[in-house]
């Protein structure tokens, strides 16, 4: 009797059950409807725009993966995540080459050189998004109408420009409300910010839609809602502030709130885990460092929206915040960094 | 190591920190004397070279001119004759044709551009009372992006009839020189800006409306002395 | 100072190899990570990269013979000071030289000319290589690692510029339809396109250590 | 945090404290999985024919056998002396013949003295009486004694001699005895059966702990999840004890004794110490109880109650084990499964994995869980550490197990315990319960602890030498 | 000019253009530097103090070589300014603060050749700086270098336990790192305008 040889482990013997590849696999659920509402309002571009994304990320890492002589890490999803996430930040007419190319670009440098998942210091699809952004000023500025006829049965020659060439805009181009803002002081109605009918990046146009993904991964304890709650507050408070102070240069509160990838970038980029501090007080000066910095940049700098930058610095500020603020260890006076 | 090396090691100390100044000295006098070669040897070319880059692009804001001189506006609002090396006063620089007549001048203006401070020259025709012409001096905006202000056809024609009329009273511009978003321009002193260059084109019309408003009432109201300088005594 | 003892005690080593050396085996950019900082700042465009490549070369070559043949009469406790001062002799009539050639060239090379003084290059090699050996080999040695510099500076101007303007030397070398990289041209370019040289000389490494 | 309250002294703002907060910081929630077996009163186990007897069965020196092979037994008679303070007796759990003294195999994987008992058949297995110790007469140096010739050691799974825990340091005082009653591992039902069925031994084991340690006040700390062991002990509480019965929040590791002692008393035993530095005592409620059964009787532990359970298990039930009873017996009597592939003693968060079924049960085992091979859906794929945070907010005396699984890798162990306290964590395994990754943490720090531990040790030697 | 106001010019020389990731000045230390939090920190320090100290030199040497008439001495007599500081810096602080001195001390001689304070130097006068705009401008500088050096340790700390595949380890992650800190102050660029 009893003849099988026991499997020996140490304790503990239970596991919670969560683990890794199903967080990852969540969030990717959390953003699915973020995909179908860009491709509702933004039609087939969009759609390509984010299997482009999608397929580049998971196609590098792994190829690098293999290069390298690992066994593939693509089944941790991921990278899938990085390829949504890095889908949803670009205009919806943005040419695939270049999506393509940003996917490489956050695979290999924002996370593959930094040893893989788990060591990334940045968010890899920021990063893909920040050398776009610095590479193509100028597609990755052109923005598009949304709800536009026939959007679901044609390509735009933009995105469908022939790798290494310069994309021709055809038709009609449309101004974010943040640029709007910026350049003419126009702002938009809160509704419209808040569903989604107006001009932006794939996923950051509807708030609403953002907000549920939150919740949901905020539920399910996939995500640290602290974060995206300070990185709002700070915006709601600061530009509230800068609203009494004089309303005709700052714009309103929920204009700050609702506009831009603000939401898309505190619910689904500033929680990403890797590169957001690992204590429940770090992680709310970190939120509200990156708040301080999006109205920053909003407000005084020269470019209309800063919320990748301002992610990219938190991700940078992060093994300092996790070095200084640390919690007092049980039965220890307070502890010195 | 070779013996010469082990000895410097370790010199006697008086004949160590003489060998030292002599040789200091020494090397003292052969950089000096590199120096003040290449300096004199160099210094008329340059001086040449800087000269015509400076002119060139004063003939290029202001058209039909062949020489100019250079004017700093002083604190009392005057303009005086200047050698233009104080780089902290405002120049002007009056443009004249072959035949010594004042065609118009050239202005430097410099403002907060998208990377860095902006400095550029702009044309007035006192005659005409409009912009005629615009040049970028000095600029680290985005290449392929901000510098489109020193390419873009379309936004350098905003410059070649600029209204900048004054007012009956001659104290100030009547309708003041402002950015308008691209395509929308409606006025002769409206800035059409760039698309994909927002903020860089947007930064020199407000350097120009801000130059202007302030220097074109100065320079229309001492015109006389552009004028007159043109054939001076002191050459 | 032990590092060239070897070179001093083998038969004399080949005057080519002073030379070959600093091009490729010990390339000043790619192996031994010197002078970085103008070696990103003006190699945006090939033809800066060159122009700064060249002016580099010459004051290290100048340098390097100057001390050299200097190198018994400078006193040991002052050799540092010296050699700055030589360097900084040599910066400023580079510097001279080029505003006589061309404006536009100094404008764009800008204060990276008279920051060539604090290239640690050149004062590694005086102290390392010039302050011992004589003169010609220290001009050969110059001359290998200068024309390394020039070759460094050359690899990441020519991306750049081609990446990040569609040309090089100016001349355009795709057709009109080329969509620009901007980003290589812009400060971020400069670190990506270093760390690619010299991740392609790490890999040629790893790899030849593996055969 | 409340000031400790002066020498002696009630002191009341702490006890309102705690009022309000009776828990720790973070902690866990495991699936209980204790309704199996809470309900099934204690039953006798069958004697097992062979008896196994490790004289390593506490923490310290092992005990001194005093019989020879070929020799006849009784039960309760004394097989081995304490070999020194840091040991206890072992008695003999049942009437038998000692076949022979040897090594025997022990559940870290060593071999250690023991003895083989061959056990009397038709015996009727009836306890000899020793010299009883009375509570009210003896000094506190008496019962300690009495204790440590009873064998008692802590019941709840350390295994600590409890003489040496009752010793109160000189210029140190004992105001709380806190009586540990949280059983807060999942599955394991072993002290709520005690606490239904022998409350008296309970009472009459605090009564020797008063005299002993001199406390003032007695709080009985119980899991909200055995609320009827509660209410049954607070009903019997005797007029002249000054005991108290507190309920507490279901929550992981809250039966660590430096957790409760936060719980109770709303304040933190200081890093590196002991509860005695906050005035406290903790004790098992087992070991409590077994101290009031033995003493009056001046015998020695000889069984002790075991939680059987688990998927992997028929006949699951608190059962009265005789010490040294092989487990694969066990096992065979209470019907597991086949396949059995994983069978710990303890629970599953700090119990011991079983290597081999030819270990016996000790006086420290307070369960048995078994899974079949079918229960076990573990994923062994380790993912890299993603910082998601869980194992800080897990960690319940607010660790960084996360730093310190990373440091651990890369063996940085003088900064892990410099810098991130890791001596003072108790493996109670919270953050690998946690973590989505899979990383064996608890594993890591065990490890990173001995090799910290060693190396302290050379450095002493060397600074001795 | 309006726009050059003090506060400008510190946020544009510490975040507009970054002297590391803008102007790559004092590439070598923070390649060299930046590996450990500690050192990064002090030697941040170390290069702020020294680059106010030779900012107003070489703003006094500069009105002195206007008033002599020698702009040909300007990059001999900076550097040979700049070195002697240094040297009578460290004797000072030897002196004052021997604790100051042993955790500074290694970095100080490291300056002299730091391309970051010669070009302190050389920018200010270019840019005809007043004497205070040269203060904020190195202020600004140092703060910008010191902010660099740090946000990259802290990078390079977390990435001594990664496994950074060995081609990429050492210079190229740091220049990579370098570049997506240069992407990330790109955000900056308009600020204040």
């Amino acid at each position: 009797m009893f003849s099988k040889t026991l499997h020996i482990s140490t304790s503990p013997h239970i596991r919670q059950g969560m683990s890794t590849d199903m967080i990852m696999r969540n969030v990717v659920y959390a953003m699915l409807p973020l995909v179908v509402f860009s491709v509702v309002s933004f039609g087939l571009n969009a759609l390509l725009v984010i299997i482009t994304a999608v397929a580049s990320s998971v196609l590098t890492e792994h190829a690098l993966c293999r290069w390298s002589g690992k066994s593939s890490t693509v089944s941790d999803w991921s990278a899938v995540i990085t390829g949504i996430l890095l889908g949803l930040t670009l205009p919806p007419i943005f040419p695939l080459w270049m999506t393509f190319l940003g996917g490489v670009v956050s695979i290999a440098i924002g996370k593959f050189v930094f040893g893989g998942l788990g060591s990334n210091a940045f968010n890899p699809a920021l990063v893909g998004r920040a050398f776009l952004q610095a590479a193509f000023p100028v597609a990755i500025t052109t923005w598009h109408p949304s709800f536009l006829e026939g959007r679901f049965y044609s390509i735009s020659k933009s995105v469908a420009a022939f790798p290494f060439s310069t994309p021709v805009v055809d038709g009609i181009s449309g101004a974010t409300p943040l640029s709007a803002f910026k350049f003419d002081k126009v702002t938009a109605d809160t509704a419209d910010l808040a569903f989604g009918f107006i001009s932006g990046s794939t996923g950051e146009t509807s708030a609403v839609l953002i907000i549920l993904g939150g919740i949901y991964l905020a539920v399910r304890k996939m995500m640290n809602w602290r974060i995206p709650v300070a990185i709002l507050t700070t915006v709601f408070v600061l530009s509230w502030i800068l609203h009494i102070i004089d309303n005709q240069v700052y714009p309103s509160p929920e204009f700050m709130l609702f506009s831009g990838g603000l939401m898309l970038g505190a619910v689904f980029m500033a929680t990403d885990m890797v590169g957001s501090p690992i204590t429940p007080r770090g992680v709310v000066v970190y939120g509200v460092f990156i708040g301080l910095i999006v109205v920053v940049i909003r407000i005084w700098g020269g470019l209309p929206e800063g919320v990748m930058y301002a992610i990219l610095l938190g991700n940078a500020l992060t093994p300092h915040i996790d070095n200084l603020i640390r919690p007092r260890v049980y039965g220890t006076k307070k502890t010195k960094s | 190591m070779s013996a010469n090396q082990i000895l410097s090691t370790q010199p006697n100390p008086t004949e160590g920190s003489k060998k030292m100044l002599i040789a200091m000295v020494g090397i003292g006098v052969i950089c000096a004397l590199l120096i003040v070669l290449s300096y004199e040897g160099t210094k008329e070319r340059i001086e040449i070279l800087k000269a015509e880059a400076l002119e060139k692009a004063v003939f290029k804001v202001v058209p039909g001119i062949s020489k100019t001189r250079i004017f700093e506006l002083t604190a009392e609002g005057t303009f005086v004759l200047s050698d233009g090396k104080d780089r902290s006063k405002t120049l002007v620089y009056a443009g004249y044709d072959d035949s010594d007549a004042f065609k118009g001048i050239a202005i430097e203006a410099s403002g907060q551009g998208y990377a860095d401070i902006l400095r550029i020259l702009y044309g007035y025709d006192p005659e005409e009372q409009t912009v005629v012409g615009f040049y970028v001096l000095e600029s680290k905006e985005t290449p392929g992006l901000g510098d489109k202000i020193e390419k873009d056809e379309d936004f350098l024609s905003n410059f070649k009839a600029l209204t900048v009329a004054l007012t009956e009273d001659l104290s100030k511009i009547q309708n003041p020189v402002v950015p308008v978003k691209s395509g929308l321009k409606k006025n002769p002193w409206e800035v059409d800006g760039i698309t994909g260059a927002t903020i860089s084109s947007r930064a020199i019309g407000n350097i120009i409306g801000e130059s202007s408003a302030k220097m074109i009432p100065l320079i229309y109201s001492q015109k006389e002395t552009f004028i007159s300088a043109a054939n001076p005594n002191s050459k | 100072m032990t590092p060239t003892k070897t070179t001093d005690l083998k038969a004399d080593p080949s005057s080519t190899d002073e030379f070959i050396k600093g091009l490729w085996r010990e390339n000043p950019v790619f192996v031994q990570v010197l002078g970085m900082c103008p070696t990103l700042a003006v190699s945006n465009s090939a033809i800066n990269a060159l122009a700064m490549g060249l002016a580099t070369a010459f004051v290290l070559i100048m340098s390097n013979v100057l001390v050299s043949s200097l190198r018994n009469f400078i006193p040991k406790q002052v050799r540092i000071a010296s050699y700055i001062l030589i360097i900084a002799t040599f910066v400023t009539m580079v510097d001279y030289a080029i505003q006589a050639i061309s404006v536009d060239l100094h404008k764009n090379l800008g204060a990276f000319i008279s920051l060539i003084v604090v290239n640690c290059l050149i004062l590694s090699r005086a102290e390392a290589f010039a302050s011992k050996n004589t003169i010609g080999k220290s001009a050969l040695d110059a001359l290998g690692m200068g024309l390394g510099f020039v070759f460094a500076l050359f690899c990441l101007g020519a991306v750049r510029e081609i990446l990040g303007n569609a040309s090089i030397f100016g001349i355009t070398v795709f057709p009109e339809s080329f969509q620009e990289w901007i980003i290589m041209i812009l400060p971020a370019g400069g670190f990506f396109t270093l760390a690619f040289w010299l991740f392609l000389f790490n890999n040629y490494k790893l790899k030849k250590a593996k055969a | 945090m409340p000031k400790n309250g002066s020498k002696g002294e009630k002191n009341s703002t702490d006890i309102v404290l705690n009022l309000q907060s009776h828990t720790f910081r973070h902690g866990v929630h495991p699936p209980e999985n204790k309704e199996e077996t809470n309900k099934l009163p204690i039953r006798q186990f069958s004697f097992s024919p062979l008896i196994i007897l490790p004289m390593q069965q506490h923490i310290g020196a092992p005990s001194r056998i005093i019989v020879r092979e070929g020799q006849e037994v009784l039960r309760g008679q004394l097989l081995a002396e304490a070999n020194g303070y840091m040991s206890v007796p072992v008695h003999a759990p049942v009437s038998g013949k000692i076949r022979k003294i040897a090594k025997v195999p022990v559940i870290s994987g060593q071999m250690t003295e023991g003895i083989h008992i061959e056990t009397f058949p038709y015996s009727g297995q009836e306890v000899i009486e020793g010299t009883p110790i009375n509570f009210e007469t003896a000094s506190p140096e008496k019962i300690l004694k009495g204790i440590q010739d009873a064998g008692i050691v802590g019941l709840g799974g350390a295994a600590f001699p409890t003489h040496v825990k009752l010793k109160i340091p000189e210029g140190k005082f004992c105001d709380h005895l806190i009586i540990n009653g949280i059983e807060c591992e999942p599955y394991l039902t072993t002290d709520h059966r005690v606490m239904l069925e022998q409350a008296n031994d309970i009472y009459i084991g605090i009564r020797y702990l008063i005299k002993a340690t001199g406390a003032k006040e007695v709080i009985i700390g119980i899991e909200g999840n055995k609320q009827d062991a509660a209410d049954h002990l607070s009903k019997l509480i005797p007029a002249d004890l000054p005991v108290t019965v507190q309920v507490v929040p279901v929550k992981y590791p809250q039966g660590a004794e430096k957790m409760l002692v936060t719980s109770l008393l709303g304040k933190e035993v200081p890093s590196g110490g002991l509860p005695i530095d906050v005035k406290a005592v903790v004790v098992n409620v087992a070991t409590t109880a077994e101290i009031g059964r033995l003493l009056p009787h001046g015998q020695g532990i000889q069984e002790r109650v075991i939680t059987i359970t688990g998927p992997g298990v028929k006949k699951k039930g608190n059962y009265l084990i005789p010490v040294g009873t092989p487990l694969r017996y066990v096992l065979e009597q209470v019907g597991a499964a086949e396949n059995i592939s994983e069978v710990y003693m303890g629970g599953p968060m700090m119990g011991v994995a079983v290597s081999n079924l030819d270990i016996s049960i000790v006086k420290g085992t307070s369960g048995i869980v078994v899974f079949g091979e079918d229960n076990i859906a573990k994923t062994d794929k380790i993912f890299p550490c993603i910082k998601c945070g869980a194992c800080v907010d897990a960690c319940p005396i607010s660790l960084n197990p996360s730093k310190l699984g990373i440091l651990a890798k890369s063996e940085g162990y003088d900064t892990m315990a410099e810098e991130f306290h890791l001596m003072d964590c108790f493996e109670c395994g919270s953050c690998s319960f946690v973590c989505p990754s899979n990383i064996p943490l608890v594993q890591y720090f065990r490890l990173s602890k001995g090799i910290i531990r060693k190396r302290n040790a050379e450095k002493t030697a060397k600074a001795n030498v | 000019m309006k726009s050059e106001s003090f506060w400008y010019i510190f946020i544009n020389a510490s975040l507009i253009n970054n002297f590391v990731l803008a102007y790559f000045l004092g590439i070598c230390p923070f390649l060299g530097v930046s590996g450990k939090m500690e050192t990064a920190t002090k030697m941040g320090a170390a290069v702020t103090f020294v680059m106010i100290i030779s900012s107003v030199c070489a703003y006094g040497i500069h009105a002195l070589l206007v008033a002599i008439n020698a702009p040909f001495l300007q990059l001999i007599s900076y550097i040979v300014v700049i070195a002697a500081t240094v040297q009578l810096v460290e004797m000072v602080i030897k002196k004052m603060s021997p604790a100051l001195f042993r955790s500074l001390g290694i970095f100080l001689p490291l300056i002299t050749t730091n391309c970051a304070i010669l070009a302190v130097a050389l920018f200010q006068t270019a840019k005809g700086y007043s004497f205070f705009g040269s203060l904020a401008f190195a202020l600004g500088a140092g703060v910008g270098f010191t902010l660099a050096l740090i946000l990259m340790a802290g990078v390079r700390e977390q990435l001594d336990f990664a496994d950074v595949p060995k081609v990429v380890k050492g210079t190229v992650i740091t220049l990579l790192i370098a570049g997506i800190l240069s992407l990330t102050f790109m955000g900056f660029s308009g600020l204040g305008s």
